[in-house]
């Protein structure tokens, strides 16, 4: 089971790779890079390594998803008032 | 024929091929975005995709987490690899500094003139 | 029309060469065969002698590997500089991350020393469970990103605590490492009792790095989300 | 005493900051000079293997041979120097937490004998090399270092790959074991390892063709940091490039491929300079062949030729530091770096102290860079490698154009305006050009300094 499981990981992770790159939408594009590393951290507590699933999920998804998320706030900002 | 899915054979192939397809996305996404975002966007999922190929490529069916737990009470080879883990997670939080530093670099930067294009930073050359 | 079919074939070219690249490596990377008595194998067998962590992961982050550990730290401590450097001019201005809602406003009251709890119970079980430093520090700064979200411009920090904080914690960290080398001769080397395996008080300095390592995580992530979400009022 | 004091002052310095910002500066200077001190109390001892925390190949180690010794000593040498010409400045408090910073890295580049760990120091010494280079917070400064950052990523991911493959194959991460087993390897791992290590360290090491960004950087950046990229980093990464080279064990063939990249590498960036308008970006480009020089003699594999290059590597960076800083001098008076502002200022001081850097960084007797091109030249020559030595010394001869060019024009007449340099920073300027001549005169004793450092760094003696 575990290899199909796998298998499925990565195919969603490989079509929300290119839907990250190829979205116009900045926004959309950071929900789904926070989804992609959902599915990493998945990824990680699958192949027993839960420290490294616990910090992508607290650091590599939740605080770079904040931090993107921040600095599109902050260029938004600037394009309304110009 | 399930059995063969669940060999550890099978499940480097499958890492190995991903993580080298996502990196392939990430790496075109560099190249051909011109947007400043997209493009440390794009660094952000090829770094993803090594920390995934480098823990999975250690892991091996049926081995289980480095540590002790109520079932696991003794420290043995049928663990994986804890000296990747470790690497993995100092690598993430280098990753995140980085990865803010730029932003805040691009935001200060898009203050000042406006542009987030990487083909009008047209600053710096020889006739400024 | 001209330039957008130029800009699709450079693009199409780049895709070409990429995925040419990709077809190439693959072999060699399916080829891969991993080696047998690896660096990890051996620190597993030595784990339950040396540090009586329950944890081996922790064990490799801060005793086998801990100056990495400390290297870390120096990343993000420098980054978070650079980062005010930039964004200096913005501090105590507007709070663009604020989110208007009761419910959050009264909720947040209780979930704030919550969080803060379970950030500690992270950081100080790192040797007995998953988690550590890293986790539960940025677990502590998120409940400062909530109520960043729920008060908005109630809530201001005060950024001398956090850079003594940050100071103090990290200076503690090397003070540690020296003493390993005044008391046995090795930076960062273990001058404390291990105790037993699996309770609270083992694993001889770990746990003490790990604080460490949390306190100046949580103070570094808390001041790095304060600086981006502060911005000048333009009205 | 341990060696881990080289990393760890540096820091305890910066970390400590909040407590005394005002007296950082004299105590990063306090520093410098305890450290200098230090590595004096190293000299009967060598070398000397430390481990971190735990036994040797489980856990990181330190090495201090004679070249990492000789290196540390340089970059201790050039801070203090820096640090003193520096610390009367109000303004630039900031600029000591990120020097103390860099120092720590670059001394853990060198001393570290782990490859992971060497990772994390060049993490450490990218970021603060962006930080240094948007110090100006103008837009020239943040397109600088976003360009920096995007080819500090590259390295570093690249960087990765190399230590990931090498971990997956060798199971260790010890410089010395990893030497020993590299050659058990399959060769297309090791080429695709070789390739990534290349890469990432070759973006650091400003070499053809991943030395294309480079000026841009110069130009962003202020006088004062390029002195310490030319100096300080550039030279701990070429020094990081090759040790890493000889560990692994490379053959003649790749050794002779990074010798042609030397010598494109001298070629183009000298050809660039002739028509640069610019001082930071001309001094930028002749930084860059200067390390093309040093990619020749390095990987010549022959004694003499690596000891002049080791003599180049310690006398070019002491000319940049003094070259970066007197620009500084002149772009705080005229507020401009084109090169027209040779033909403003009337300052027999500068004009000497321009005059010994041009001439040194030419090879003209009876200054420091004379011996060291000579000794390369005559390693080479001992090789039998007449076409690399002709080509250095055709490229020499366009080298000289630009520098007499702007040499010529200080003497032009029109309108001079003299020049006030405070007493602190004419002593910095004249201890560096007293001792480049010093060299010049006296090269001998130096000289064997470096043979024993290019034996330590080749590998004869110990490994």
């Amino acid at each position: 089971m575990i290899g199909l499981i796998v298998l499925a990981i990565f195919i969603t992770l490989i079509i929300l790779a290119v839907l990250i790159i190829e979205n116009d939408d900045l926004p959309h594009s950071v929900i789904l890079f926070m989804g992609f590393g959902l599915g990493s951290v998945i990824l990680y507590f699958i192949f027993s390594a839960p420290d490294v699933a616990l910090t992508e999920a607290v650091i590599g998804t939740g605080i770079s998803g904040v931090v993107f998320l921040v600095t599109l706030l902050q260029i938004r900002s600037k394009e309304i008032k110009r | 024929m399930l059995d063969s899915f669940n060999q550890t054979q099978f499940l480097h192939s499958v890492i190995t091929i991903g993580s080298l397809l996502i990196f392939a996305i990430g790496l075109v996404g560099v190249l051909i975005k011109k947007n400043l975002f997209k493009i440390f966007l794009s660094f952000a999922i090829i770094e993803s995709s090594l920390f995934i190929y480098f823990i999975g490529m250690h892991f091996e069916v049926e081995k289980v987490a480095p540590m002790l737990t109520d079932k696991v009470t003794k420290f043995s080879t049928n663990m994986t690899d804890p000296v990747p883990q470790a690497m993995i997670l100092t690598t993430i939080v280098i990753g995140i500094a980085v990865l803010a530093l730029a932003l805040s670099f691009i935001i200060n930067y898009f203050k000042l003139t406006n542009n987030m294009r990487v083909d009008d930073m047209n600053e710096l050359g020889d006739e400024k | 029309m001209n330039l957008k079919k130029e800009i699709r074939v450079s693009t199409l070219f780049i895709s070409l060469i990429v995925s040419i690249m990709t077809i190439l490596l693959l072999p060699i990377f399916l080829d891969f065969n991993l080696a047998s008595n690896s660096l990890g194998d051996s620190l597993l067998n030595i784990n339950e002698i040396e540090t009586n962590s329950a944890n081996g992961v922790t064990s490799v982050v801060t005793y086998f590997r801990g100056f990495d550990t400390l290297g870390e730290v120096t990343i993000l401590f420098l980054s978070i500089f650079g980062i005010g450097l930039g964004l200096d001019g913005y501090r105590d201005k507007l709070n663009i991350f604020a989110y208007e809602n009761r419910l959050l406003k009264s909720s947040v009251d209780i979930l704030f020393p919550l969080i803060i709890l379970f950030g500690f119970y992270i950081i100080i079980h790192g040797h007995l469970s998953p988690g550590g430093g890293f986790q539960g520090g940025v677990i502590i700064a998120s409940a400062f990103l909530l109520m960043f979200l729920a008060k908005g411009d109630e809530f201001s920090l005060n950024h001398k605590i956090i850079s003594i904080t940050e100071a103090l914690s990290g200076a503690g960290f090397i003070l540690i490492g020296i003493l390993g080398v005044l008391l046995v001769d090795r930076f960062l080397g273990n001058f404390l009792p291990l105790g037993t395996i699996k309770e609270l008080f083992s694993g001889g300095v770990i746990p003490l790095i790990y604080i460490f390592v949390g306190i100046k995580v949580s103070a570094e992530i808390t001041a790095l989300v304060e600086y981006f979400i502060r911005i000048k009022d333009v009205r | 005493m341990s060696l881990l004091y080289f990393v760890i002052l540096p820091l305890l310095a910066s970390f400590l900051t909040p407590f005394f910002r005002n007296y950082l500066r004299y105590i990063s200077l306090a520093v410098n000079l305890m450290l200098l001190a230090l590595s004096f109390s190293f000299l009967g001892s060598l070398p000397i293997r430390e481990s971190i925390s735990f036994d040797s190949p489980l856990s990181i180690a330190f090495v201090l041979d004679s070249a990492s010794l000789f290196f540390i000593v340089l970059f201790l040498s050039i801070m203090t120097l820096f640090s003193i010409y520096a610390i009367r400045d109000k303004s630039r408090k900031d600029i000591f937490i990120l020097t103390n910073m860099l120092l720590a890295s670059v001394s853990g580049l060198v001393l570290s004998g782990d490859i992971f760990n060497i990772y994390i120091f060049f993490e450490i010494a990218s970021i603060s090399a962006y930080i240094l280079t948007s110090l100006q917070k103008d837009k020239e400064a943040y397109s600088g270092a976003i360009r920096y950052m995007i080819m500090g990523a590259v390295a570093s991911i690249f960087l990765l790959i190399g230590i990931m493959t090498i971990y997956l194959n060798l199971g260790t991460l010890n410089l010395v074991t990893i030497g020993e087993k590299f050659s058990t390897i399959d060769n297309q791992i090791k080429s695709l390892t070789l390739i990534s290590l290349f890469i990432g360290f070759g973006i650091k090491a400003e070499i053809f063709p991943l030395n294309f960004w480079v000026v841009d950087i110069y130009q962003a950046s202020t006088n004062r940091v390029n002195a310490l990229f030319s100096s300080v980093l550039s030279k701990a990464y070429i020094f990081l490039f090759f040790h890493i080279a000889y560990i692994l064990g490379v053959n003649i063939k790749i050794l002779s491929f990074l010798a042609i990249l030397g010598i494109i590498s001298f070629g183009v960036s000298e050809i660039s300079a002739l028509s640069s308008k610019n001082l930071k970006r001309v001094f930028a480009y002749s930084t860059l062949g200067q390390i093309g020089v040093l990619f020749i003699a390095l990987s010549s594999s022959s004694i003499v030729a690596t000891t002049g290059a080791i003599f180049l590597i310690a006398l070019h960076a002491i000319t940049k530091l003094m070259l970066f800083l007197s620009l500084d001098i002149l772009e705080d008076r005229f507020s401009s770096v084109n090169i027209d502002i040779f033909k403003k200022f009337n300052s027999l001081f500068l004009i000497s102290i321009f005059a010994i850097g041009f001439l040194s960084l030419l090879g003209v007797p009876p200054f420091g860079g004379f011996i060291a091109k000579l000794t390369i030249l005559e390693g080479l020559i001992t090789k039998s490698e007449y076409i690399l030595v002709g080509a250095i010394l055709v490229i020499s001869l366009i080298e000289a154009v630009y520098l007499f060019k702007l040499l010529g024009m200080s003497r032009e007449a029109g309108e001079k305006s003299s020049l006030d340099i405070p007493i602190l920073k004419r002593g910095v300027l004249s201890i560096m050009a007293l001792s480049i001549i010093y060299l010049g005169i006296f090269p001998e004793l130096f000289l064997q300094i470096c043979k024993s450092v290019a034996l330590a760094l080749v590998g004869v003696d110990n490994v």
